[in-house]
């Protein structure tokens, strides 16, 4: 996922592990429509020509291929990867003409429109930065006068300390009363509810590891969905519809259905190394 | 010119030349004597320096005394200390000067995605950007806009200038136009209404409920 | 003189107005070209400037562009050093902005600490604040507003202009949450998590599917 940084993000898409080598990387996007934009340049014609339909396919297949290639997918490409699913049925089923529902070119056109504005930008952006600019290609005064007052004033300060120092006072303000927020967790009760699910599907032993929802986006999401999934299964294992195996300590664990046909030896071309190190 | 007028230039000269930063016109004004023709003493003044090593430059309302920028090729930097912006914050920066004034709710419309943290900061930093007012609609969101300070980093006159501005203007691109958040309930979209979900904007998402299909946002007619 | 003489004066020009500091001249040679005759050009340079508002001045072996000597008793402010505001009177000068009219004691409650003696002197002397009224309160204080020098100074048309809360929140100035928001919102931490999978090989394998998740034809229903 394109990761929040002030300046150029330097490091190497890391979600790539070394034994798979992928087509999609996803570190690269700033988001669904810039991976539209993105498709719409590989049809190698006019943004304002391309084949929407075929833009929509294209999407679709990437946002496969990357869910194939383990990638963690953030909700906004999945919810444009619906509407696009959705877009291209009301393009391709006559329309009943409700007149209530834009109609299918309606959304092609605003999404057409969209892309081109988007490109505009990103040109624009980049021509902006190829001007010349101060400090690099034409100077200031090296040695500003110290006795000559530019301004009416004297005192440095900017809009930016200003608006800074009201910010800085404000959070000042909010941490001096302890107030613990909601903190979005994967539950136990979450984790119960879809390992019930689950577990009928899986007749042989499999990893902790599977059972994990998918798009939880890393970090702690991805923790503390572990720590209440592998919570879940005990709670299963005592009400006796689970049966868990840990080989060594630290190694990784494996779920099967406590009335499944599953050997009572994890299969040994499981992924041996999934670490359950957390 | 008067012996008056010359001394009026030099001052004007004398206070350009002392600064680092573009001085806004009322504030030259501010400087020189009531009766000094300002429009006069600047026109006289950038055809003097016109075809010397350093011009005198407008940048919107301000102006400024800055080398001349055919001799990029020959002057080195000393040490060059600009930071790189990261394609967000450029691509923000664009919205912002072909679209002001603008929310962010508008920013976030176009690139079609949330606004991740640190991206108006560091604009705002610089002093490329600054409010521009409030827009009347619900949570009157603060409008942004572009500085002179902006203008005179790029070289740029006024915003008339911004490259490609006029085509982009005929092509309808600077329009607000029909955006496709308009058809389909986005998470960008709620980001306006609902300021919680600007804290965990940059978290991951929410995971899908198990046994809950994926479904449009809009429903089908 | 030659053209090619021009280009080399207007270089030399350049390079003495971009300096932070004087130039000694065998640095000056360093940067023109082998052919250019350094004290001819100086000398014609400082000629061309002779009159001006700003001079070329040699000092020992360096050389300098600086204010002529005869402008700096019309220049020169009584007291002109420029200082950087304490942090407690920019947040003080925010506090009037966002909340004038406002008296000391409110300040001081605001602000939860006591107000230094000199913190309103320093923004009233510079013409930011002014006294606005008297509370209807027992002891009749002062209340204090911005004035239009402030705004100006901040290039603001308008009180209206300075962003809400929420705007500064968007903008990532106020940045503040619960640890764990820190924790997760940070690159340093999604590459922290990244890593953790890596080590495992393949990363965690494909998670089961329990619903019908994302079908790409799917139908609205």
């Amino acid at each position: 996922m394109a990761i929040a940084t002030d300046f150029e993000d330097t490091r190497e898409a890391t979600n790539t592990a070394p034994a798979l080598s992928f087509v999609v990387d996803i570190d690269g996007y700033e988001g669904p429509i810039d991976v539209l934009l993105t498709l719409a340049r590989e049809q190698k014609v006019d943004v304002t020509r391309i084949s929407i339909v075929q833009l929509a396919d294209q999407y679709l297949g990437f946002v496969t291929e990357a869910r194939r290639a383990n990638l963690e997918l953030a909700a906004d490409y999945l919810v444009m990867a619906a509407w696009l699913a959705y877009l291209k049925s009301r393009l391709l089923l006559p329309d009943l003409g409700s007149g209530e529902e834009p109609t299918g070119e309606e959304m092609a056109a605003a999404l057409a429109f969209q892309l081109q504005r988007l490109e505009a930008m990103q040109d624009s952006g980049r021509r902006l930065m190829a001007r010349t600019r101060l400090g690099r290609e034409f100077f200031a005064c090296g040695q500003p006068d110290p006795l000559i007052r530019a301004t009416a004033t004297e005192l440095e300060v900017t809009l930016y300390d200003l608006l800074k120092g009201y910010a800085d006072h404000k959070r000042r303000g909010t941490t001096g009363t302890l107030h613990i927020e909601p903190s979005t967790l994967y539950t136990v009760e979450d984790a119960l509810l879809r390992l019930r699910q689950l577990v009928g599907k899986t007749p042989d032993w499999e990893s902790l590891w599977r059972f994990l929802p998918e798009g939880l986006g890393g970090g702690m999401m991805t923790r503390s969905a572990l720590a209440s999934t592998f919570a879940a299964s005990l709670e299963m294992v005592r009400e006796g519809k689970l049966r868990l195996r840990q080989s060594a300590p630290f190694g990784p664990i494996y779920l099967s259905a406590a009335g499944g046909e599953a050997a009572d030896e994890p299969r040994t071309e499981a992924r041996a190394k999934d670490g359950d190190e957390t | 010119m008067s012996d008056l007028e010359v001394q009026y230039l030099r001052l004007l000269e004398a206070v350009l030349f002392a600064s680092a930063e573009p001085i806004a016109e009322k504030h030259l004004a501010d400087r020189l004597p009531d009766d000094a023709d300002l429009p006069a003493l600047l026109a006289k003044l950038q055809g003097d320096y016109a075809e010397r090593g350093v011009n005198v430059v407008k940048a919107g309302k301000s102006w400024a005394i800055r080398t001349a920028p055919d001799l990029a090729s020959t002057l080195t930097a000393p040490k060059v200390v600009s930071r790189r912006l990261s394609r967000a914050a450029v691509e923000t920066l664009a919205i912002i000067a072909y679209h002001q004034p603008v929310t962010r709710g508008e920013m976030e419309e176009i690139r079609g995605v949330g606004m991740s943290k640190g991206t108006l900061d560091v604009l705002l930093e610089e002093g490329w950007i600054r409010p521009r007012g409030r827009r009347q609609t619900p949570g009157r969101p603060t409008t942004w806009g572009t500085t002179d300070v902006f203008l005179d980093h790029f070289g740029l006159e006024s915003l008339g200038d911004l490259p490609g501005v006029e085509d982009l203007k005929a092509a309808g691109l600077l329009d607000s136009g029909p955006a496709i958040d308009s058809y389909r309930g986005s998470p960008v979209a709620a980001v306006d209404a609902v300021d919680e979900t600007e804290e965990t904007g940059d978290g991951p998402p929410e995971p899908l409920d198990p046994g809950d299909g994926l479904e449009p946002d809009v429903s089908p007619g």
